[in-house]
């Protein structure tokens, strides 16, 4: 029995105003989901309600095979439009903080993390490691955030415009880094406008109503 | 040599590392004879008898106190006005220095008051202003310690510097506006000192000491300063250095 | 040295003047030499990272085309 | 398990120690009000000696729950907060964590501060050591008091005042049992005791009520 993701007639609401209704997604270990649509349709929405951030007005959200003790929001990784980086500590001290922090989702023997120093090496910003965040480029932060999902974890991925701020040879680095998590039986969700760099990728197209 | 030439930190940390070492001497030197003549020279005062000798640190410490902030309400007007490069730097190194000064003279004033007011403090009009002028050099040092850049956090001191430069002279004439219980003028007077020569040389050589004192650590502290600002750019750079992928030869 | 001695019945408050002067000085002094050395020692080793000031890399280059 | 803990404690305590960190804000806010207050009251010092343990209490409350708007907002700001909601850790163990941290950035230096600053207000050496015990066990339960204003307020822009105006009431108790050790440490007749063990129980009370209170405020923030 596989790990899946599983969503049931899911709706929400942001101040009083309903933002999608009875929504429905399956996603089993190994595959990944783009989530597209018009801004301010509810993509990002969506990601916070997977996230456990946000209850849900009605609808369920379960991780079949998976961890039982956890709730679905601790299987996964929440990778938002804010970076969660302290200027004022150093880019180590700042990856060092979450990956002792942030408690694993799967402690599979399949499932390894990466060292904070591999992980700064796997995005390029290696060089960058005693330096304040402060001083790293907006580039350069989003990807000590994404260096956040490889040092602690958790099957799920929930990325929200996960290219954005990225070039070119960063973004490639992302699609082999989402292509290894995949087929080692995690699963990604990711709100975004661009293509994905990925092979295949099944899409949700949230629509507003008419 | 005009205030221009020291524009240029380079230039200036090669000047200053000629100066310090004759300023420490000389600054050693006026301590040893300061402190000579304060103990085997100069007579007891007749009503406090030896307590006296406290004058010879409380009184230098407190003018250095209220000429260091001068030395920083200078350096703000360099800052905002003449835009002199190194103005900002000057006003910062000066401020935990100028605080050290005041909480010298504060705890010596606060030391010498019990024997002779009979309680350590006293809510009177000098020491109140001194106080006050502690609390702002340590705002000054707060205020200079959030701001993160340095640029604006230079901006941002000066102008509060300008704007505290107005307690000095409260603090100078306190003692003839309020009727306080502490001691009046005696030496800068507009008639002259009223002090006798034998105790007012040890004073001048002690307030001689603490100047060069003041002026070898707040070059210190102004080269330090300097070499923090490098290592920000340098630090700002080497984040930088390789954004992409390409090697630094490439790159350069 | 008999003057040294007797301060009088308030010789604490003088002593312990005389030692507030010197620990508070003494600690600024002892700070900012500390401050000195460690940023020199980060500079040191930023410059050993091969991470050079625009002004060097200008003299650098400089140099580079009048030695070639 | 700890090792979560220690991690959270650290790198709290270094923030408020780095440049832009709240930490001794606090003492120099203190010193400011010690000061201010006897150009109000005037500076007769037997008043002031009488006056000289509530001025501190008052002090270091004021200081202590203006220093406590940023605790949660500034992990909200930058996006911390959404994570640490997600960490899988307990929510009522983080915030005491938190409020550990805060305390000995800010607290501690209240502390240590009042003896210093009871020689503006001229009390003797017996009232200077009840006025520093009755903080030391006092202001830990200010900041977890706080802790709860702060959780509320997290999502409001200008959440600093409303915080104060909201703790206040609750952190009356602790205030009124806290001036009244240490005045009883002076005057014969009144038992210090009793009022000092009152005061270490509301603390050990506020360990339990605000970590949960505030746990609870912070699920319902996140929107």
């Amino acid at each position: 029995m596989t790990m899946r993701l599983v969503a049931e007639n899911l709706s929400c609401e942001r101040g009083g105003r309903r933002v999608f209704s009875d929504l429905a997604l399956t996603l089993e270990a190994g595959r990944a989901l783009a989530v597209t649509g018009p801004n301010g349709v509810g993509k990002s929405s969506l990601l916070r309600v997977l996230a456990g951030l946000v209850q849900p007005a009605s609808g369920s959200i379960r991780i079949e095979d998976g961890d039982p003790e956890l709730s679905a929001g601790e299987h996964c990784h929440y990778y938002g439009h804010l970076d969660a980086l302290k200027p004022a500590l150093s880019v180590l001290e700042n990856l060092d903080f979450w990956t002792s922090f942030l408690a694993p989702g799967r402690t599979g023997a399949r499932w390894q993390p990466m060292t904070p120093i591999e992980a700064l090496e796997a995005l390029g910003i290696d060089h960058a490691g005693d330096l304040p965040a402060a001083y790293l480029s907006a580039g350069q932060r989003r990807r000590l955030a994404l260096a956040r999902l490889l040092v602690v974890a958790r099957p799920v991925w929930l990325l929200d415009e996960p290219t954005s701020a990225l070039d070119a040879a960063s973004e490639a680095r992302l699609g082999e880094l989402m292509s290894d998590h995949l087929a080692a039986g995690g699963i990604i969700v990711a709100a975004t406008h661009q293509t994905m760099p990925l092979a295949e990728v099944g899409t949700l197209r949230l629509e507003a109503p008419a | 040599m005009a205030i221009l030439d020291l524009a240029n930190p380079t230039r200036f940390l090669a000047l200053s590392a000629r100066l310090l070492p004759w300023l420490a001497a000389a600054c050693v030197i006026a301590f040893a004879v300061g402190l000579y003549m304060t103990f085997f020279v100069a007579p007891d005062d007749y009503q406090q008898g030896a307590t006296v000798k406290i004058m010879y640190l409380h009184v230098p410490a407190a003018w250095l106190a209220m000429m260091c902030y001068s030395v920083m309400a200078i350096s703000s007007l360099g800052t905002l006005i003449w835009k002199h490069p190194l103005a900002d730097v000057s006003a910062k190194a000066a401020a935990p220095i100028g605080a050290a000064f005041t909480l010298i003279s504060l705890i010596t004033g606060s030391l010498w008051g019990k024997p002779m007011w009979g309680t350590y403090w006293v809510w009177d009009a000098r020491l109140t202003s001194v106080l006050v002028l502690f609390i702002m050099y340590l705002g000054l040092i707060a205020l200079w310690r959030t701001i993160e850049d340095p640029i604006r956090a230079g901006k941002a001191a000066a102008v509060l510097t300008l704007v505290g430069a107005i307690n000095l002279p409260i603090i100078k004439f306190s003692v003839d506006w309020w009727n306080t219980l502490h001691q009046p003028a005696s030496v800068i007077r507009m008639d002259g000192p009223t002090i006798h020569p034998t105790i007012l040389w040890p004073l001048l050589v002690m307030a001689l000491a603490f100047t060069l004192l003041f002026f070898v650590m707040h070059l210190m502290a102004m080269r330090n300063e300097i070499l923090r600002r490098r290592l920000r750019t340098m630090q700002l750079q080497a984040a930088s250095a390789r954004v992409g992928v390409a090697t630094p030869q490439a790159a350069e | 040295m008999t003057e040294f001695l007797e301060l009088g019945p308030h010789a604490g408050f003088i002593i312990a003047c005389y030692v507030v002067t010197l620990v508070v000085i003494g600690a600024l002094f002892v700070w900012i030499l500390a401050d000195g050395s460690r940023l020199r020692a980060r500079l040191a080793a930023m410059e050993a990272q091969g991470v050079t000031r625009r002004s060097a890399r200008a003299r650098s280059a400089d140099a580079r085309e009048s030695g070639s | 398990m700890s090792g979560w803990m220690g991690a959270l404690f650290l790198r709290e305590l270094r923030l408020s120690l780095r440049v832009g960190g709240g930490a001794l804000i606090g003492v120099l806010f203190f010193l400011a009000v010690i000061t201010v207050i006897p150009f109000g009251v005037g500076p007769d010092l037997n008043l002031l000696a009488l006056i000289g343990p509530a001025v501190l209490w008052i002090g270091a409350l004021l200081a202590t729950l203006l220093g406590l708007d940023r605790l949660f907002q500034a992990d909200r700001d930058d996006g911390s907060l959404d994570l640490m909601l997600m960490a899988g850790r307990p929510l009522e163990v983080l915030v005491l964590v938190k409020c550990l941290a805060h305390w000995v950035g800010t607290g501690l230096p209240l502390v240590l501060s009042a003896p210093v600053l009871s020689i503006f207000l001229n009390l003797e050496p017996l009232a200077i050591g009840a006025v520093a015990l009755t903080l030391l066990v006092g202001t830990p339960a200010l900041t977890l008091i706080g802790a709860i204003g702060a959780a509320l307020t997290v999502s409001l822009r200008r959440g600093g005042l409303l915080l104060a105006v909201l703790v206040v009431p609750f952190s009356i108790p602790v205030l009124i049992f806290g001036v009244s050790a240490s005045g009883a440490a002076v005057t014969e007749p009144t038992p210090f005791l009793t009022p000092f063990l009152l005061l270490a129980a509301l603390t050990l009370i506020s360990a339990v009520v605000g970590p949960v209170a505030a746990a609870m405020a912070l699920r319902f923030s996140s929107d």
